[in-house]
């Protein structure tokens, strides 16, 4: 069942603030550009892209922390409308994000108590102090900090980056949201305590049927947790697809060139040594695909048009002339 | 180290202003005919011309002096701390609005700005001073507020406050302030400093209300009876020096906040540990 | 000229203080007008001795002559004085000088009434005046300064004229101006032959703290100036060179707000005075500089004859009982007061601390209240107030003195600005004694008159005196000789005093 | 045929709270062009040793004790620790360059990249003409690929892969024997990144120079690297070729990172992880570090501290593998 | 250019905001400067003149709009009105022969006071743990003592005391102005204690604000690649240390002058300094509402170059904001 999709969905950000105030008005970043995505409940989407592609543009556009230029979300197939009140209130029951950095995402002047214990009382979920406290600890076990009294009571900067990331995660749970997006959610964490978050993610995801969006730049990590991955570039969706189909056979040239750059030791033949140049602007983007200009296969059309979506059956799809 | 030192300075002119009075009960304005004496064990400092105990003038001085800069720099933290959160959280023309008009208090001159104003005042008592170098000296505060929450604003727990749907208010209030709390504890005691040198100042210059002892007017009263020419030094170095230590005290502590948010201002006893 | 002629030492002078001077010598100009442009450049038609009440010099003028029940006067000039520069002094100059404060009511400091100047010779003008102006005669004769017509038409507008290059008849002319000093050399035709016997004026800019160090370091012969510590700033130790004398100058009393219904009582006036320790006042707060006023508040010595001989030896005492006793049937609730005093006027803020303390005692509670200067202009003119402290300044006769402090046409209603009588003293003998003195010409007659008005200060206390204005001058005398003192108070030794300052010259000898 | 031997090298940072153990007692060869992989998790000293190879150090960090020997061509060795003044300033940069994490950082951000290349040159080769240097500047850069007229840009206006590829080039400007690389891509796109390894490597076989290359990201070390060391806590807990380390991982912790990482081809291996957190240096569990955190730890663990004998710091382990790993 | 073409556009606002401002507050404001005049003269003015002074002094009854306008008329003409202490002297012309006084003074002192309070925050960063530390409780001392407090203790020491120097005035009694050696020298000695004195009192600001900025800019990667670079300490320090350090500092440089200015103003009234500042308390002593207006105006708009001036040179030191003015 579709919980959350975001449906064309564009964003331009306008009058970017330069170092020292306002330095006039600046062309628009077009950070994201008609794009569409649908989180299923109890399953986790992935969405991979280089930094700056745009994917925690989408994440916010998803939990509609500001408005899209265009294209609208759809929460359970209605439209999104409110931006503020209690309808809007009730979005932010319904839809979730989990940021990229735990040491960030706390504010270092509250307790873990007060953090997991504010959106119980907003969305009215706690009736009372005692119930508020019982529901804290509830979470808290949900999220694996326990004992459970020994963690309510922490600041911040108290726990450890993967202990912070929990209580994030419990913070978003708390709500008791359908959707979660989690932005990044590991990758300020060291390696051998990211897969702890991760794997807690996943359990969430399958016990209680929420609907989570998985952003990360490492395709691999995409591969091992979500069921479908969707690739980013440059502002736009240019690739989805189951996951094990999307990373042993994919199509678009540029996945196949993040699939080729990630290192990895087990490859048996090193990849071929040619520059790909730079990422594009997002000031002003390559017209056609936006991949044109890196793109070792590049056809003459791809500078003129953007490649339609192309259906590769079992949900898999892609943008690109080569696969017409 | 540096901030123990400040908070130990502070707290002796706090509780000087405090209760020193209350021990020493005398009247500062008393005058007697033992004029201009050394210090004694009478006169600790010795005496001003008119024959008053410039030691109780320090002591009763220190209430106004510390007064107007506490004073002030309330209220202009006060409006430090509206104009910088509102113009950096609301943003968009208010910010624009608030920002133009912080920096056109900020290139004013602010000293002959006092003193233009206050050469108007009517009434100069201590308030009103305060007011006056309060209206001068918000602008630097506001600056960095405004900066300030800016950044905080863009911070990752705001974000995430507000996406699990708190309002604005509590967003400023319970989010955004805590965290500026150095900032504007910084502020606060940098428009102390700067208010009780204008404070003096202004006494000095006889603009301020001078039957009230304040170290200002202290110093007003020792300039104007020559006390440098007739070698009481007794007279001119306390109320001057207790500026001077009193600004020291909140630089010290101030200095203290900025080690502990940026370690790397920290003095360090270097080296002696490094290898042989 | 100065420095060929003569060796002679040049004097160096301190009048007012200034961190720089402006180029202006129109002896018109309220401020910014250097010292010495009247008096020492530009005279007067008579020179009036305040220290001697009634001692009328004729300088410009040999002699003056009412006319039109005092509507008309007529000087009779001195011949043979020329311009600086070589013109006849004449009658058309003094004519045209009074029609210009006639024509440009800006200049008029003085409001003189006039209604015509006419030479009538070459040595004889006459003034004509809209009303009845004997009382004026100072105002006309010695605060006048004559101005030369054959310059002065010239120019388009005499109340932005600076007169940079001045031409006066005086003793003295401009030789050197920068913004921090300016010189003015003996002039060698002044009609008083062999005078002055000193060749050349220094007058340096000098702050009123800078002066400080001045004095202190022996850089100024004669200064005008309040000294904190005289003994040490400026005399140190050799009294008999640097010499200092401080006579009255008008007097500074303790306003009682009379439209306060408890201050309009006598008795409180009485009972207040009689608890104030003026003695106290003038050592501690005054420093000794001056002396506690005369009960009329008249300048004495020197006003004796104005002073009813009953009260002559007259003098303030303190008489804590007699106060309380006073105060008997007074609500002790109601005896609270403030006193409102200018707070840069650090003397004055001494002595309320005193008078505070001194009015405890008899059970009048009073806060001292320093407010800006011009806040306590305003206040004090408004009648906004308890109690207050304030000058009166002298005139050439304590007439000028007791008018201003008593007449009932200068008290305001409150809340409307009054030039004088801030006590707001309303009493129609006092106002009858001071309009028969504006209409006699008679000196004797005027005399009597003051002496009436003598008698109400002592007897129904409209403003309690405290002590005189101290004139301010110190001068040494290891270059001249013949400073007025105390024993020959021939002129007001204050250097910025005009034109008793050039009189004072005059009287110099080089040693 | 080593280029430089550190010798059980210690550094502490002190402070108030007590002293930071950063660097505890390290040994590790350096071979004469070779690419040593330097790994380990946030905090584990690799940044600090390498400060403390290259002398950047400053208070509070302090070197307690080790030495650090450096191989001239002609065989002379030099006391790195010992330098100081002018023969510390040439062995910086002439035998001894660093590539830092962030070239955004790195880079001089008021001079242009052309002057802070001739800024090397001009201090380390006096004779050299100015139009010299400006050639030298100009073949620098062209070998890493910027095109000459980019000398005058400013760090600003060069794209992250460029400015990358313009402290490269610096560091290459006097031919070092080493150059340290400190986490040198990790703010770069992952294609970027693909690039800038293969110049690294190509660049490597050019000129011959040595490189330690530091990083968390252990598939990449396994990559690029010849040999690898493992750090933990301070220590090097594991050193190997990184074909080795990939087969037969001797370390358990070297083990559970390899299981850390996900892989992109072959089957999805479950991934196993490491229990528990990383430790406070400040207060390091007795005996082995990372015994707390071991599936496999012994009594011994908690009280004797394993030396790093044959490339392995365990007491589990007397110089055969694990177990096998290999998995292709 | 965009960047200086808006801050431009800022300046001149806010000239127009400091203007307007000078024009309200004497107006909002109590007090009638003639009646002062009047209570100042000691009857040397009778009371009946004060209407025809008023009238000379132009103090106007017209609508408080048409005050404006006429006021902005006269000031495009640079009409500053007449000063009522120095009447009937222009406000411009006082001016014009106080402000030299002041620029001289202030901008030698600033610029002395700016290289080696700046050069001193460098060094004393640079070489942090050493004894030079010892100099961080005395800027921190120097910072919060009042300007004019520090004039007295000079002038007590080196005039009163000592008498090495002049304690006021700008140049010599004897010395007339004009280009020649002697003026030049005497007008230096006049003001050295002046000048020492706002070097001493506006340096600790300058050393503590350097200091920290170049502590944290120490840190910078580009400062320890410099040193990696074998590059002479000398080199370090200044052409990447403290040249970036600079950087921030401008900024505050140029706002800490308006600090300076005031306090510029204590000292100038401390050694009877014919600068603006004893101008302004004449002014203010007089009520003289032409000749303060004149002054805090000249102030705030040499306030406003200045620190123009430290955007142009931010511009020309910070290539990252060359780049925003394509
Ligand atoms: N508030 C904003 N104003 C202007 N531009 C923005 C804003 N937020 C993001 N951008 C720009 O939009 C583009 C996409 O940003 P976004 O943060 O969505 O990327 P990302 O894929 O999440 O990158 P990363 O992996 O670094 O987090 C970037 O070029 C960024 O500079
Ligand atoms: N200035 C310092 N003062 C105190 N401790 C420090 C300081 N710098 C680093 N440390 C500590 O020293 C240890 C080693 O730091 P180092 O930077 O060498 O780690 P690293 O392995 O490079 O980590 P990363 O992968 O995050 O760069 C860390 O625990 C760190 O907290
Ligand atoms: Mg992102
Ligand atoms: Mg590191």
């Amino acid at each position: 069942m579709i919980v959350l999709e975001g449906r064309n969905l564009t964003k331009h950000f306008t009058a970017a603030r330069g170092p020292r105030g306002r330095l006039g008005r600046k062309p628009p970043v077009r950070a994201v550009e008609d794009v569409s995505i649908a989180l299923r409940a109890g399953s986790v989407t992935a969405l991979v892209g280089e930094s700056g592609c745009g994917k925690s543009t989408v994440a916010r556009l998803l939990a509609q922390v500001y408005p899209a230029t265009s294209g609208e979300v759809l929460l359970r197939g209605e439209p999104v409308r409110a931006h503020r009140g209690a309808a809007f209130r009730d979005y932010r029951r319904q839809v979730q994000l989990i940021f990229q950095d735990p040491f960030a995402s706390l504010n270092p002047f509250h307790r873990v108590r007060y953090h997991l214990g504010r959106p119980l009382r907003i969305h009215g979920h706690a009736r009372s102090s005692t119930h508020e406290r019982e529901l804290v600890a509830e979470l808290l076990e949900r999220v694996s900090l326990t004992p459970v009294e020994q963690f309510m009571d922490k600041l911040p900067h108290e726990l450890s980056g993967g202990q912070r990331q929990r209580v994030a995660i419990a913070r978003a749970l708390a709500v008791r949201p359908v959707a979660l997006i989690a932005d990044e959610p590991v990758s300020m964490l060291d390696v051998s305590i990211r897969l702890g978050v991760l794997r807690l993610l996943e359990r969430l995801a399958a016990e209680s049927g929420l609907a989570l969006l998985y952003i990360t730049h490492d395709i691999a990590g995409a591969r091992y947790f979500a069921e479908d991955i969707t690739v980013m570039y440059a502002g736009r969706l240019i690739e989805s697809g189951p996951s094990e189909q999307l990373t042993q056979e994919a199509r678009h040239p540029y996945t196949r060139l993040l699939l080729d750059s990630a290192p990895d030791p087990d490859r048996v033949t090193p990849p071929e040594a040619t520059r790909h140049g730079e990422p594009p602007s997002l000031i002003d983007p390559p017209g056609g695909c936006r991949f044109h200009p890196r793109c070792p296969v590049a056809l003459p059309v791809c500078s003129q048009e953007a490649p339609e979506r192309t259906e590769l059956g079992d949900g898999h799809w892609t943008h690109c002339w080569q696969a017409r | 180290m540096k901030i123990k030192t400040g908070i130990g300075i502070l707290a002796f002119f706090t509780l000087m202003a405090l209760f020193g009075p209350l021990l020493i009960g005398a009247d500062p304005a008393a005058t007697s005919e033992a004029g201009l004496q050394g210090p004694s064990a009478r006169h600790w400092l010795g005496t001003t011309q008119t024959g008053q105990d410039v030691l109780t003038q320090i002591v009763y001085g220190a209430r106004v002096s510390m007064g107007v800069g506490v004073l002030s720099a309330m209220i202009a933290t006060v409006i430090a701390v509206a104009v910088g959160l509102v113009g950096g959280y609301v943003g968009g023309a208010v910010d624009e609005a608030l920002s133009v008009l912080t920096n056109i208090f900020l290139v004013l001159p602010a000293l002959p700005l006092i003193i233009v104003l206050a050469g108007y005042l009517p009434q100069r008592g201590v308030a009103s001073v305060a007011v006056v170098i309060a209206v001068t000296g918000w602008a630097w505060g506001a600056r960095v507020l405004r900066a300030q929450t800016l950044s905080v604003r863009r911070r990752d727990f705001v974000q995430a406050a507000r996406a699990s749907g708190e309002g604005p208010l509590r967003i400023v209030f319970f989010e955004i302030l805590p965290v500026l709390l150095p900032v504007i504890a910084t502020s606060f005691l940098a428009t102390v400093v700067a208010a009780i040198l204008a404070e003096a100042g202004l006494s000095f210059l006889g603009l301020a209300d001078l039957s009230t002892v304040s170290w200002g007017s202290m110093l007003y009263f020792a300039q104007n009876g020559q006390a440098l020419l007739i070698g009481a030094w007794w007279w001119f170095i306390p109320p001057g020096l207790c500026i001077a230590l009193i600004g020291t005290g909140l630089a010290l502590v101030n200095f203290g906040i900025d080690e502990i948010a940026n370690p790397r201002l920290r003095t360090v006893k270097a080296r002696r540990k490094a290898r042989a | 000229a100065g420095k060929s002629g003569s060796s002679a030492p040049p004097l160096v002078v301190h009048a007012v203080d200034a961190g720089t001077f402006q180029e202006d010598f129109n002896p018109y100009h309220l401020e910014g007008v250097n010292f010495g442009t009247s008096g020492m450049i530009h005279e007067t038609l008579m020179y009036f001795n305040k220290l001697k009440p009634g001692e009328i010099t004729p300088w410009l003028a040999l002699k003056h002559e009412w006319s039109d029940k005092g509507k008309s006067v007529t000087f009779t000039l001195r011949q043979g004085v020329k311009w600086t520069d070589g013109q006849p002094f004449t009658a058309d100059d003094v004519a045209f000088t009074f029609q210009m404060l006639k024509d440009h009511p800006q200049l008029n400091r003085n409001a003189l009434e006039i209604a015509g100047a006419e030479a009538l010779a070459p040595d004889k003008v006459r003034i004509d005046f809209e009303d009845t102006s004997y009382a004026k005669l100072y105002n006309i004769a010695g605060n006048s300064p004559i101005v030369p017509e054959h310059l002065w038409s010239k120019q388009q507008d005499p109340v932005t004229f600076t007169n940079p290059k001045p031409v006066g008849t005086g003793p003295y002319t401009l030789s050197k101006f920068s913004a921090q000093l300016y010189e003015m050399e003996k002039n060698p035709s002044y009609w008083q032959p062999g005078k002055p016997e000193v060749p050349l004026l220094r007058f340096p800019a000098y702050t009123a703290n800078a002066l400080q160090t001045a004095l202190q370091q022996g850089e100024v012969d004669w200064a005008g100036a309040f000294v904190p510590d005289i003994q040490k700033i400026f005399v140190q130790g050799k009294p008999e060179q640097n010499k200092f004398y401080f006579p009255p100058e008008g007097v500074v009393t303790l306003l009682p707000n009379l439209t306060n219904p408890i201050l309009g009582r006598p008795e409180v006036r009485q009972a207040i005075s009689l608890a104030v320790d003026r003695d106290k006042i003038v050592r501690v707060a005054e420093r000794g500089y001056t002396k506690v006023a005369h009960p009329t508040g008249v300048p004495m010595p020197g006003g004796e004859a104005y002073v009813p001989p009953e009260h002559r030896a007259a003098a303030f005492k303190v008489d804590v009982a007699a106060a309380k006793e006073l105060l008997k049937g007074v609500d002790p609730a109601k005896l609270r007061f403030t006193l409102l005093v200018p707070s840069p006027f650090t003397d004055w803020v001494n002595a309320a601390q005193l008078i505070r303390e001194d009015l405890a005692k008899v059970g009048i509670t009073v806060e001292t209240r320093g407010v800006a200067f011009q806040d306590w202009v305003s206040k004090v003119g408004k009648g906004d107030y308890d109690l207050s402290i304030r000058a009166t300044p002298s005139g050439p006769t304590p007439y000028f003195q007791l008018r201003s402090m008593l007449h009932g046409s200068l008290a305001k209603p409150v809340g409307e600005a009054a030039t004088g009588n801030y006590e707001r003293w309303k009493d129609a003998e006092t106002d009858k004694l001071i309009d028969a003195y504006a209409a006699t010409e008679d000196e004797a007659e005027q005399q009597k008159l003051t002496q009436g008005l003598g008698k109400i200060m002592v007897d129904k206390l409209p403003t309690l005196p405290l002590f005189y204005s101290p004139a301010w001058s110190q001068f040494r005398t290891d270059k001249y000789v013949g400073w007025p003192s105390e024993q020959d108070p021939y002129a007001m030794p204050s250097p910025y005093t005009s034109p008793d300052a050039a009189v004072v010259l005059l009287h110099l000898r080089a040693t | 045929m080593n280029v430089m031997e550190i010798r059980d090298l210690s550094v502490d940072y002190l402070s108030n709270s007590g002293a930071v153990h950063a660097v505890a007692g390290v040994s590790l060869d350096l071979r004469r062009g070779e690419i040593l992989g330097l790994a380990g998790e946030s905090g584990s000293g690799k940044s600090t040793l390498a400060g403390a190879v290259a002398r950047l150090l400053r208070p509070p960090a302090a070197i307690t004790s080790g030495s650090v020997t450096y191989h001239r061509q002609d065989g002379t060795a030099v006391d790195v620790l010992a330098l100081g003044g002018n023969a510390l300033r040439a062995f910086r940069w002439k035998e001894l360059a660093v590539v830092f994490q962030s070239a955004m950082n790195s880079l001089n951000p008021v001079s242009t990249v052309g002057a802070q290349i001739d800024d090397v040159l001009r201090v380390h080769v006096p004779g050299m003409s100015r139009d010299d240097r400006a050639e030298r500047t100009t073949e620098l850069l062209k070998g890493v690929g910027i095109s000459a007229d980019r000398r005058r840009s400013y760090p600003h206006e060069l794209s992250g892969g460029m400015r990358q590829r313009a402290a490269i080039a610096i560091a290459l400007a006097l031919n070092p024997e080493i150059i340290i690389m400190d986490e040198p891509t990790t703010a770069l796109d992952v294609v970027i990144q693909r690039d800038i390894l293969h110049e690294i490597r190509t660049l490597k076989d050019e000129y011959g120079f040595a490189v330690v290359f530091i990083t968390h990201d252990l598939s990449l070390l396994m990559e690029i690297s010849d040999r690898i060391a493992i750090m933990y806590a301070g220590r090097v807990v594991e050193t190997g070729t990184a074909k080795e380390l990939h087969r037969a991982p001797r370390h358990p912790y070297t083990l559970g990172l390899l299981r850390s990482f996900p892989r992109l081809r072959g089957p999805r291996e479950e991934l196993l992880g490491i229990p528990g957190t990383p430790p406070d240096l400040r207060a390091l569990p007795t005996g082995c570090a990372f015994h707390p955190r071991c599936g496999r730890a012994m009594a011994e663990c908690s009280s004797e501290l394993p030396v790093l004998d044959d490339g392995v710091a365990c007491l589990l382990n007397g110089g055969h593998g694990l177990e096998s790993h290999d998995r292709s | 250019m965009r960047f200086l073409a808006r801050r431009l556009g800022f300046y001149l606002l806010t000239a127009w905001a400091a203007i307007t401002l000078n024009f309200l507050i004497p107006r909002l404001m109590p007090g009638d400067p003639v009646e002062l005049l009047v209570a100042r003269m000691k009857g040397n003015v009778e009371p009946a003149a004060i209407d025809a002074m008023r009238r000379a002094f132009g103090i106007s009854d017209a609508s408080l709009w048409q005050q404006y306008l006429d006021y902005l008329g006269n000031l495009a003409q640079g009409e500053l009105g007449r000063s009522i202490t120095f009447f009937p002297t222009e406000v411009s012309t006082v001016i014009a022969d106080s402000l030299p006084w002041t620029v001289g003074l202030v901008g030698v002192a600033t610029l002395i006071s700016y290289l080696v309070g700046t050069s001193l925050g460098v060094l004393l960063a640079w070489k942090r743990g050493t004894w030079l530390d010892g100099v961080l409780p005395a800027a921190t001392f120097m910072h919060a003592v009042p300007y004019f407090w520090v004039a007295l203790a000079l002038v007590f020491v080196f005039g009163v005391t000592l008498r090495w120097f002049p304690v006021s005035r700008a140049y010599g009694l004897d010395v007339m102005p004009g280009f020649t050696g002697e003026f030049a020298g005497s007008v230096l000695y006049h003001a050295a204690l002046p000048a020492v004195t706002i070097v001493v009192a506006s340096m600790a600001d300058r050393i503590l604000g350097m200091r920290n900025v170049m502590v944290t800019t120490l840190g910078e990667d580009y400062v320890v690649m410099a040193e990696a670079k074998g590059l002479t300490s000398r080199r370090v320090m200044w052409a990447y240390a403290a040249r970036n350090a600079i950087l921030p500092n401008i900024t505050s440089f140029a706002l800490s002058l308006g600090f300076v200015v005031g306090g510029s103003v204590l000292t100038e009234i401390v050694f009877s300094y014919p600068g603006i500042g004893s101008m302004l308390l004449k002014g203010v002593e007089n009520e003289d509402f032409p000749l303060m207006q004149g002054i805090f105006l000249v102030i705030s708009l040499a306030v406003l170059v200045a620190n123009f001036l430290a955007d142009l040179a931010y511009v020309v030191l910070d290539p990252r904001t060359r780049q925003e003015s394509e």
